[in-house]
């Protein structure tokens, strides 16, 4: 890292977080599911595998990613909010972004 | 030719939920969406246009801002947009529903004979399907429901050949023309609409008729008053009470999986367990 | 040779947020043929931000917005910081009669409200506003020149002279026509998440102390909203509901596995926050990431037949957590430049040269550059936001309960928390990154 | 009581295909000889349309059934709207029933729309409930809407008759009364065929593996199946009940199964006769697809799951032990079903 210093953690910190059910938050949110075309997609599942921590099972707002029983990337993309965080957070660019067809993907109701 | 499709806007009750502590329905933020079963009938209303030439007329009764289902319409590839919008229709039921769509219809026949007239199989939010037969029961026309798909269609002959979805199978009908079918989301799979069709549909504003304008509909047909049921009351339903909860590891394997299927059985949701027997349907010609 | 059929405009813009709307409008507004495409169901559909809309840019675009009546949630009328420690809070809020003006210099909105009322503004002038249409291409001609767009819909290419990129964060296009070099790091972008809690509009005015909906408040909260880490939570008041979320670093979210959805949750259990939410409905979650890279990272602004406006430009200031005012006066000036543009003919890059000028005159860039240390401070000082917020509120705690010390004892534990915490070198180093930030 | 036969008319359409009866139209008695009771000297009678159907005349009888007005008649071999719709009409109009009940199936929900707009009434469509209003005297008809979210009672004050179209299995079954008589009363259709707008062609009975959005059964799995060789399983289970496979988000998401069978918020919203969640642990997201089913089972390992709170039944239990159990005894009952006769 360019600048050096390495944010710390607490584990006390870390320990408070509660546990969430996202499918209680995606409940509220309108989609358009586009059922023909996934816009998000791995690139290679190989890169998946070898990938030590895999946060984007923990930083994509809507747990897109999964992890299956083999050690690969699912992609649930029906409950993507189109943040781009997967695109630019996945530490080895082996996310495949690119916009949702017009018209589907989410539609906010309030924004 | 011309077809005219009925639409409606509904709240997208897919998006519906239930305040967890108060029981209560939340109405904030659905979105309005034009009746899914209705983009499927606007569908092959275009198809047929693309085909056989002619014209596509929506019409909708509805709030003002259901116009801008008729706009999307638009976007479908429909070429005119009819809103009938006005708080002397509201509280109609299907019966005075059928009479504004069935008088408006009867005008724009006078205009533009129809030679086909689609309605979306039921709305999501009353789920009654019973504007479309209302309709063609009284206009006089051909009604067929349940509509999957059209096997032929001839507007020069005017005759054609509907696949209805039956309670045990598939029918095949065929009917004359003009004729009003209600349509199952299979009739016609949505296309993705060019790129023009949005760029008209973006300046499009649908005509608004009103109670009085174009046409002057009877009042006693209308609203409230041409409306013979009425709600008495609407309320959530009561928060489903947890039923018994057979334990494995107390009854015993096998014990409560057939305490399972006795009580499947009981609650009479399915007519028999194991496959049901099939009587093979004779094939009927007629006539 | 483009289809001699094919759809051709003055002016085409991509993308209905602040930016592109702004820049139809004024576009529009001086007769040009506009099209604005848009790839949500409707202009805003795709737009989510924590909360406050600034008038001043707004009115530049729209000298009279306030008769076209937006649908403003509410003035800001209070605003300020929360420092947020474990089961404790030290408020700074701010109320002034200033606040308090017709139109007022801040409000709340929901984006899927208020952005559709923008683009109207545009439609009502005369532009074409196209939904649900994705532009995937900017179409050049042979030598580079960008002459129209090409998008996801069967016989989708528009041609004008002109495009204006206002794609938002996720600026694909600008990045596929070399605008910009790469995606941003993830040092350089937050991740924003946010809840909109209905409540019955006196419930929310009674539990902040406002008078009624005319009364707003505004508040950024730092501290153990983001476990310490450099980021803010937020809470804003609107009409019949509360806008909370929590905003951080993608970098702190990925390098730490955090789940924002958590980290929001805990924010709002949080005993301080929480009877403010209680028994409200969770009327929707979203997500949305803010370019923070600063003056000195920005893309390219110009080029042969295109303009970069908004958040696809990184026009966000994050110091102070302003981007739509930003993007409008941007969206304003990219859409002055395409108007001189077609009176001169010229759609070079050197002749859009002026947008890049006009927005070196205007806030939008003045500030930007003034702040342009402050992402490389926060990024140094990670104990700005978490470590002085603890203390802040351990202080306070010391101060008001010392009445049966001697208050220097007081003062010298309140001092020894300082040194123990960051050291006074630390502090003053703090200090000095922090006035250079903001000085620039 | 008044004397029977005086007072207000109860009718049930008898919906019959081929020469069978649906059941629907014996429940359907069996609520209009309780609204009957409720009517002072009300009266139940049947409406029955067809061609050679006498052999159903008895079989109304004795599901409560005072007299059966039939109108048989070759242009009434197969259902068509505009006979039927006709044909009973014309029954309306003579006979003034009070209230008029119809089955909400395919040919119900088509059928009955066009009576009430011939006899200008009130129609409630697809009621799970009815009763009749203490003070008004006059039926009350309630029905999902809104998606199922909303309970809504209907009354039709004015206009007779009220008519009510019922969902099937939603009343109970009645005890059938062999040799309970009534009286027939035989109608004449008056229709030629030439008339007709519509013929039927052909028909072709249904084959199996329905779209789960129709599916009277659904056997959904979630992440406690366990991988895709635990959907399988769940296959074998959803066969032999005659149903479909349906699933959760996690594992859809996780490629275990199509999307085509996703339910939920992002997927598809079902509303079967039966819903057997296994190994669902039930999140909102997923109850707001499902919570519309009749009868909902749920197996889940975990007593705690959020799925119990909206099963009519559940089973605590690990999904691999209790699926397998679950096949082994259908196919049980079904061998034993074998040597029984379906005539």
């Amino acid at each position: 890292m360019k600048n050096g210093h390495a944010w710390t953690l607490d584990p006390e910190q870390r320990a408070s977080l509660p546990t969430v059910n996202v499918d209680d938050l995606l409940v509220a949110v309108k989609y358009y599911v586009d059922e023909a075309r996934a816009h998000v997609r791995i690139r290679d599942q190989a890169v998946c595998a070898a990938c030590a921590q895999q946060p984007c099972l923990a930083f994509c707002p809507v747990q897109v990613f999964a992890r299956d029983a083999l050690g690969g990337i699912t992609v649930g993309y029906q409950a993507c909010l189109e943040c781009g965080s997967c695109r630019i957070g996945c530490p080895n660019a082996n996310v495949d972004w690119q916009l949702p067809r017009g018209g589907y993907g989410v539609a906010y109701k309030f924004g | 030719m011309h077809t005219i499709v009925a639409i409606k806007q509904v709240p997208d009750t897919s998006n519906v939920r239930i305040n967890p502590e108060t029981g209560t329905l939340i109405r904030e933020g659905v979105p309005a969406i034009i009746n899914p079963y209705d983009v499927h009938a606007v569908e092959l209303a275009v198809r047929l246009k693309e085909r056989f030439g002619g014209r596509v007329t929506a019409i909708t009764m509805g709030p003002a801002a259901a116009a801008e289902a008729l706009v999307e319409c638009v976007e479908q590839g429909v070429d005119r947009g009819i809103l009938i919008s006005d708080r002397k229709f509201a509280a109609a039921d299907t019966l005075a529903t059928s009479y504004v769509l069935g008088s408006a219809i009867e005008a724009l026949n006078a205009e533009d004979p129809v030679d086909l007239l689609l309605f979306g199989l039921q709305a999501i939010d009353g789920d009654t399907a019973q504007v479309g037969p209302g309709v063609a029961t009284r206009l006089g026309l051909p009604l067929i429901s349940y509509a999957l798909g059209l096997e032929s269609f001839d507007p020069v002959a005017r005759r054609a050949v509907v696949r209805r979805k039956a309670e045990r199978g598939v029918e095949r009908l065929e009917t004359r023309l003009p004729a009003l079918l209600t349509v199952e989301k299979e009739v016609a799979e949505v296309a993705r609409a060019p790129l023009p069709n949005l760029i008209r549909a973006a300046r499009y504003q649908p005509e608004l008729w009103t109670a009085e304008a174009p046409l002057r509909f009877d009042p006693d047909h209308i609203g409230i008053k041409g409306s013979p049921t009425i709600v008495g009351r609407a309320y959530t339903p009561p928060p489903k009470t947890p039923g018994e909860r057979l334990r494995v590891a107390e009854q015993g394997l096998a014990e409560t999986v057939s305490q399972a299927l006795a009580a499947i059985l009981s609650a009479g949701v399915v007519e028999s367990l194991g496959p049901v027997p099939v009587t093979p349907q004779q094939e009927v010609s007629h006539g | 040779m483009p289809d001699p059929n094919a759809q051709r405009y003055d002016a085409i813009v991509v993308g209905g947020g602040p930016a592109g709307v702004s820049a139809a409008i004024t576009m529009a507004r001086e007769g040009l043929e506009v099209i604005l495409i848009e790839r949500g169901r409707f202009a805003g559909a795709k737009n989510f931000f924590g909360g406050v809309m600034y008038t001043r840019a707004l009115a530049e675009v729209l000298p009279d917005f306030q008769a076209r009546k937006p649908p403003w949630e509410r003035p800001v009328t209070e605003q300020g910081y929360w420092m947020l420690a474990p089961g404790s809070v030290v408020r700074f809020m701010h109320a002034s009669q200033a606040y308090r003006q017709d139109p007022a210099d801040a409000y709340t909105v929901l984006r899927a409200r208020f952005d559709p009322w923008f683009a109207q503004q545009a439609v009502d002038l005369g532009a074409l506003v196209v939904p649900k249409t994705t532009v995937v291409a900017l179409i050049e001609d042979a030598d580079g020149r960008v002459i129209g767009v090409r998008t996801d819909r069967p016989a989708g290419e528009v041609f004008a002279p002109i495009v204006i990129l206002a794609e938002g964060v996720n600026n694909l296009l600008t990045q596929r026509h070399g605008l910009a070099k790469a995606d941003l790091p993830p040092r350089f972008v937050a991740l924003s998440v946010k809840q909109y809690i209905g409540l019955p509009a006196k419930e929310v005015s009674a539990r902040f102390g406002l008078a009624g909906t005319q009364e707003g408040l505004a508040i950024d909260i730092f501290g153990d909203a983001t476990l310490g880490l450099p980021g803010t939570a937020f809470l804003y008041t609107d009409k019949a509901g509360i806008s909370i979320g929590v905003g951080l670093l993608l970098e702190e979210f990925v390098k730490h596995g955090l789940p924002p959805y958590a980290v929001l949750e805990r924010f709002k259990r949080h005993p301080i926050v929480a009877p403010y939410l209680e028994g409200g409905e969770a009327l929707e979650y979203g997500a949305h990431l803010i370019p923070e890279q600063g003056y000195d990272r920005m893309p390219e602004l110009v080029a042969d037949g295109v303009l970069v406006a908004g958040d696809a430009a990184g026009m966000v200031d994050a110091l102070h957590r302003e981007g739509t005012n930003l993007a409008m006066l941007a969206g304003k000036l990219a859409g002055e430049t395409a108007v001189m543009a077609h009176r001169a003919g010229d759609f070079s890059a050197r002749s859009l040269g002026h947008y890049r000028r006009a927005l070196e005159q205007s806030f939008v860039l003045k500030d930007l550059k003034q702040y342009r240390r402050m992402t490389d401070f926060l990024d140094r000082s990670p104990h700005f936001m978490g470590t002085y917020s603890g203390l802040v509120n351990d202080a306070a705690l010391r101060y008001f309960t010392a009445h049966d010390r001697p208050k220097r004892e007081m003062e010298r534990e309140i001092v020894g928390l300082l040194r123990d915490r960051r050291g006074f070198f630390g502090v003053a180093q703090d200090l000095y990154q922090l006035v250079r930030g903001m000085r620039g | 009581m008044a004397e029977p036969g005086a007072g207000p008319k109860i009718w049930v359409f008898v919906e019959q295909d081929g020469g069978r009866a649906h059941p629907v139209s014996w429940e359907l008695l069996g609520a209009a000889t309780g609204l009957a009771e409720q009517l002072a000297g009300g009266v139940v009678e049947a409406v029955l349309l067809g061609h050679a159907v006498q052999a159903i005349v008895p079989e109304a009888f004795a599901y409560g059934a005072d007299r059966v007005y039939c109108s048989d008649d070759p242009l009434l071999a197969h259902y068509r709207n505009l006979p039927y719709a006709i044909g009973v009409s014309q029954l309306v109009q003579a006979h003034q029933p009070e209230i008029f009940l119809v089955g909400a199936t395919h040919l119900g929900r088509d059928l009955a729309s066009s009576i009430a707009t011939r006899v200008r009434t009130g129609l409630t469509a697809d009621c799970t409930e009815l009763s009749i209003d203490p003070q008004l005297k006059i039926l009350a008809a309630t029905r999902p809407t809104f998606g199922g979210n909303l309970m809504a009672t209907i009354l039709c004050r004015q206009r007779r008759p009220q008519m009510a179209t019922v969902r099937p299995r939603v009343l109970p079954l009645p005890e059938r009364q062999p040799g309970r008589v009534g009286e027939l009363v035989r109608a004449e259709l008056g229709l030629r065929e030439a008339d007709m707008p519509v013929r039927l062609l052909g028909f072709e009975p249904a084959a199996g593996g329905a779209d789960i959005e129709y599916a009277d059964v659904i056997v959904a799995g979630g992440r406690g199946v366990g991988g895709p060789e635990g959907f399988a399983r769940l296959a074998e289970l959803a066969e032999a009940l005659g149903g479909v496979v349906g699933a959760s988000r996690p594992v859809v998401d996780a490629g275990w199964i199509g999307y085509e069978h996703q339910v939920g918020q992002t997927g598809k919203t079902v509303r079967p006769k039966l819903y057997l969640a296994a190994g669902i642990s039930g999140a909102v997201q997923h109850r707001v697809g499902m919570s519309g089913a009749d009868f909902i089972l749920a197996i889940n390992r975990d007593p705690e799951a959020p799925i119990f709170q909206v099963a009519d039944l559940g089973i605590v239990g690990d999904v691999a032990e209790v699926v397998p159990e679950l096949i082994r005894q259908l196919r049980a009952r079904t061998a034993g079903a074998q040597g029984g006769s379906h005539a």
